[in-house]
């Protein structure tokens, strides 16, 4: 009998960061180690995590494909299943189904800048290609990481913000709202869009890759434009909802595109083609 | 007829309203809801027998109100919906104007709300004739017979949310079956999940319901769960003397009380 | 069916009932151990739908008790409460959901005695009406329904 | 595999469906009491009707059940099990009676489950289903399925297709290797055919569905879609009854430890089926959500899955409580 499309795969809870009052990181370790060794990914893809009882939600892998063995989940408590999901502890049982999706054409950008831009809890579904390429990092000239947040509070992944603001090979610039920031803090204060246009990244044989919150992109993006960068070099992720993960269920379509078959990643030339339904 | 439709270009055309909800014939014969705004197309507006649908469900739905101050071909009924729209603060009386119709076609000078509520006080307000005597069959019948029978019935319910969707007073923009913490009523249609729906549905709606019928009208594999929410119509009347929708100041039955209310079950 | 012990469930109120049923056990009067008691603020609180799952979840009987009137620790909870029980008892009964399994009851924080009485009561009616097969029925029978054409 | 065709009296029918109705699970359409038409398994030959339009759902619940288990799982603090369900339970069905929009949904269905990856749950159903169509002698103002390209007695998705013929006896038109086998175990019911005409009822074509398919492409914008849908209220029937809507909800239900991960019927209708957690919602007002429903049916299926998906059958416009025509929109719409 062929497989169970809809069956998760069970993970272990190998270690949890809390990044923010509500955001957490597990690191999720197959229990069966052929599953594990049959499984690979792709930097972009995403799954469907589950917690049995509560239902499953879709979030991106936010761990990169280069390092074996795990992946990692970012979520934020806000509905049913991810709150499920934070009251679960470290050796405790997530399910996993994936991956599913297409990926970021990172060997396309072999040779090229690359510009990350990311607002809030959107860092976590491009954590996995920005580790992607920083693994890969002789592959690719300048990395520039613009990252912003609500507050300081706010900001996801600390502990790598640090570590990726001191390499010497990557250009971090972080970010917080006016009002958001704390008395010892060093990094910008101001949105997104404003600090993009002051650092002013170049956009010649750059790649832009941007994911955020809707009002975040709709201010990002004519800032791009006159930095110029132009449509089909600006990538981004669209996040619909969705059941299945695979063309069925019905929810996730653009006009005729399948989010979960065709995206999630797509370049700006790509949305600009799709029908106002995101 | 006639006088409905010259009323009603005369409403669009010195751009009173935007818009007139009324009912049209459709392609099978069947009447049906009707947007007029285009005072050359009110000629398509129709009044007779088969128009039986509670348009006051419209009154509450974003995209009608969009379209600027409506007048409503109303029944009795639909007054009575408009009445506890009102006093449920979902509508104003000012944004609207009622084109009353009678029971025998004939257009009513509705001007204002007290002469509607003078209508409504004056009209039957009981259930409907037929579906009165649908519940005095089943009344009649034992307990074990009416658990028997509700079961069958809905069992067929295919959890489509049409009682739901057509009721003017199920106008929550999140229903509690959306809610899932917690998840009050399964999400697949099973009969006991679905009788759960259809307790919580007449609980929500007792002392509301106008005794329209159109929840059980709009199921397309015919469950007659009007009689549910018909039964407790009846029932608020039975113990509060009250009827719902007959006065724009009424407050909702379960949401007020009498020091003095009557019962014989508490020990 | 002489040995058989209902499941029964209690909702009460935490002002009057619970402390009343917390007066039968400080007075050392005893009553029937069938009975799980869920406490709530008022009654006010308690949605009908706890006891629709209290009885999905095989519950044999309910216990719905609270403030008298007018002695509301919110002023009109019970009151809201009142009307809303009898809706309820009447669309129960009008679905052929037995209203006998129910108790609807005023007991106050002193009234310790009258608890045990109201529990010992209901439990002696449940056991004479044996356990609530059909509605256990409904319940089990819809688990099945759903891999019908297995 | 090559058809044939032989001739099936009526006794021979009766006789036929009594010793299939012995030995295996038969879907078979009776006129309930309440004047509807269901489909139920195994009734007596006396109830099943071959005189019925549509009955009230359509019959794909045989190959998507309206509630199906993915697999059950028991889950303990630190132990949880998944338990698969076994699909080779599944018995096998012969679906009686039903007519060729019915049938021809299967596919449209099938364009959907097995397009990318298989799903085995419906894959391993229509395995085990047999199709006994019959063709239409009634039809009513809802029918349309002469606009989607198919016929009061369209073969597709049947296995043997039954024609009446005037004196009461039946065409029986064997399609498929499931149908020869059935036919070959009973082959004493079978005599060859007289050639005599079928009595088929006549559908007016309401438009051309290729016509439509163009012009939605350049759709997704026009007014079209507010004013004709401000009379929907959002409610789900017409998913529900239509034979080709495949949406479905993934839910978990736990009673204890143990509990099951179920797929239900969904509708794109519902106002909650694309909302997001953040609270935005990409089809946020009920225009979008019944162009989204046309639009996948005649756009977007046919693009993607290489199928329409619309038999015609009308169930959406005759359950409608609010009489959303679909077929007049259509007229509507291949001319905007």
């Amino acid at each position: 009998m062929s497989e169970n499309i809809y069956k998760p795969y069970l993970m272990e809870i190998e270690q949890i960061v809390e990044e923010t009052p509500d955001v957490r990181t597990f690191r999720l370790k197959f229990k069966n180690t052929a599953e594990a060794e049959k499984f690979s990914f792709k930097a972009g893809q995403f799954g469907e995590y589950s917690v049995l009882g509560e239902g499953e939600s879709t979030f991106c892998v936010a761990s990169p494909p280069t390092r074996n063995g795990y992946i990692e989940c970012t979520f934020r408590k806000a509905g049913r299943v991810t709150k499920g999901l934070a009251n679960l502890e470290v050796g405790d049982t997530v399910g996993f189904r994936g991956p599913y999706g297409n990926t970021f054409p990172i060997e396309e950008w072999e040779g090229k800048n690359l510009l990350y831009i990311a607002g809030g809890i959107a860092l976590p579904p491009m954590r996995c290609v920005i580790w992607n390429t920083i693994d890969l990092r002789e592959k690719y000239k300048d990395i520039t990481i613009v990252y912003g947040a609500r507050s300081v509070s706010d900001l996801v992944y600390k502990h790598e913000l640090k570590d990726w603001a001191e390499r010497p090979d990557i250009k971090l610039i972080t970010t917080v709202d006016p009002g958001g920031q704390t008395p010892d803090w060093k990094g910008e204060v101001g949105f997104v869009p404003m600090v993009l246009e002051k650092a002013a990244p170049s956009s010649e044989n750059a790649i832009a890759i941007l994911c955020g919150p809707p009002v975040m992109i709709k201010f990002t993006m004519p800032v791009l434009k006159k930095l110029g960068f132009l449509d089909k070099d600006i990538y981004t992720t669209l996040e619909n909802r969705m059941k299945c993960g695979f063309g069925k269920c019905g929810r996730c379509n653009v006009g005729k595109v399948f989010v979960c078959k065709d995206g999630p990643v797509f370049s700006y030339e790509q949305i600009l083609a799709l029908p106002e339904e995101y | 007829m006639n006088n409905l439709i010259a009323r009603a270009k005369e409403l669009l055309e010195n751009k009173i309203v935007q818009v007139i909800v009324g009912y049209e014939a459709g392609p099978t014969g069947v009447a049906r809801p009707a947007f007029i705004t285009n005072p050359a197309k009110a000629d398509l507006l129709i009044y007779d027998e088969r128009c039986v649908q509670n348009l006051a469900v419209y009154l509450t739905k974003p995209e009608v109100r969009n379209l600027g101050k409506m007048a409503i071909v109303a029944t009795l009924p639909v007054m009575r919906s408009i009445m506890m729209l009102i006093s449920e603060q979902q509508i104003f009386a000012d944004n609207i104007i009622v084109l009353g119709v009678s029971s025998d076609g004939s257009l009513l000078d509705i001007a204002d709300i007290k002469v509607m509520q003078a209508y409504i006080e004056k009209s039957d307000l009981g259930n409907p004739v037929k579906d009165r005597a649908l519940l005095v069959e089943l009344n009649k019948l034992s307990k074990e017979e009416r658990f028997a029978y509700w079961q069958k019935e809905l069992s067929k319910c295919i959890k489509c949310y049409a009682c739901r969707q057509a009721c003017p007073l199920c106008y929550c923009t999140r229903c509690t079956v959306e809610v899932n913490q917690p998840q009050w009523i399964p999400v697949q249609s099973n009969t006991h999940g679905n009788m759960e729906w259809h307790i919580l549905r007449a609980m929500h709606l007792a002392g509301r319901c106008i005794s329209c019928g159109e929840c059980g009208r709009a199921c397309p594999v015919g469950i007659p769960c009007h009689l549910l929410t018909m039964q407790l119509a009846d029932e608020v009347h039975n113990y509060f003397k009250v009827y719902a929708g007959t006065s724009e100041k009424m407050s909702s039955v379960l949401s007020t009380f009498e020091p003095n209310d009557k019962e014989s079950f508490i020990i | 069916m002489s040995d058989f012990e209902p499941k029964v469930v209690a909702f009460v109120c935490n002002w009057c009932t619970y402390a009343g049923a917390d007066l039968t056990g400080t007075s050392r009067i005893k009553y029937a151990s069938n009975v799980k008691i869920i406490r709530f603020p008022c009654t006010g609180r308690i949605d009908f739908m706890l006891l629709l799952k209290a009885f999905a979840n095989g519950a044999d009987g309910i216990i719905v008790s609270g403030c008298h009137p007018n002695d509301c620790h919110y002023t009109s909870g019970n009151f809201h409460a009142k009307r809303r029980w009898i809706m309820f008892k009447e669309l129960m009964d009008f679905m052929g959901v037995d209203m006998n399994r129910i108790t609807f009851s005023w007991v106050s924080a002193a009234e310790g005695a009258k608890w045990a009485d109201v529990v010992n009561t209901t439990v002696t009616r449940l056991r004479e009406m044996g356990p609530y097969v059909s509605y256990r029925d409904l319940v089990n029978k819809s688990v099945e329904e759903e891999v019908k054409n297995e | 595999m090559e058809t044939s065709r032989k001739l099936i009296r009526k006794q021979s029918l009766e006789k036929l469906y009594n010793q299939l109705s012995a030995t295996r699970k038969v879907y078979a359409p009776v006129i309930a009491d309440d004047k509807q038409v269901e489909f139920k398994y195994n009734p007596g030959f006396a109830e099943v009707t071959f005189e019925h339009i549509r009955s009230t759902l359509s019959v794909k619940n045989i190959a998507f059940p309206k509630v199906e288990n993915l697999f059950l799982y028991s889950n303990g603090k630190t132990e949880s099990t998944i338990t698969d369900i076994d699909l080779n339970k599944i018995p096998e069905v012969v679906l009686w009676g039903s007519h060729p929009c019915d049938n021809a949904a299967f596919d449209a269905l099938r364009s959907i489950f097995e397009w990318d990856i298989k799903d085995e749950f419906f894959s391993k159903r229509m395995e085990k289903l047999v199709v006994i169509g019959l063709s239409c002698h009634l039809s009513d103002a809802y029918c349309f399925c002469t606009s989607v390209g198919l016929a009061p007695n369209s073969s597709k998705g049947s296995d043997i297709l039954l024609s009446p013929l005037h004196n009461g006896d039946y065409q029986a038109d064997i399609l498929t290797e499931k149908g020869a086998s059935i036919v070959n175990s009973f082959s004493e019911l079978f005599e060859s055919t007289s050639g005599e005409e079928v009595v088929l009822t006549t559908v007016k074509q309401k438009f051309d569905h290729e016509k439509v398919t163009s012009k939605l492409n350049g759709a997704f914008e026009h007014p079209f879609w507010v004013e004709n849908s401000l009379r929907c209220i959002g409610c789900g029937a017409c998913a529900y009854v239509c034979p080709t809507c495949a949406c479905f909800d993934i839910q978990d239900e736990t009673r204890g430890k143990n509990g099951k991960r179920y797929r239900s019927w969904d509708s794109c209708g519902f106002s909650m089926f694309t909302l997001h957690t953040s609270g935005h919602n990409p089809r946020n007002v009920q225009s979008a959500r019944w162009r989204q429903r046309i639009m996948h049916k005649f756009s977007y299926m046919p693009d993607r899955n290489q199928s329409l998906g619309c038999v015609g059958c009308g169930r959406c416009s005759s359950g409608c409580p609010v009489d959303m025509n679909i077929a007049e929109q259509l007229e509507a719409l291949q001319n905007i």
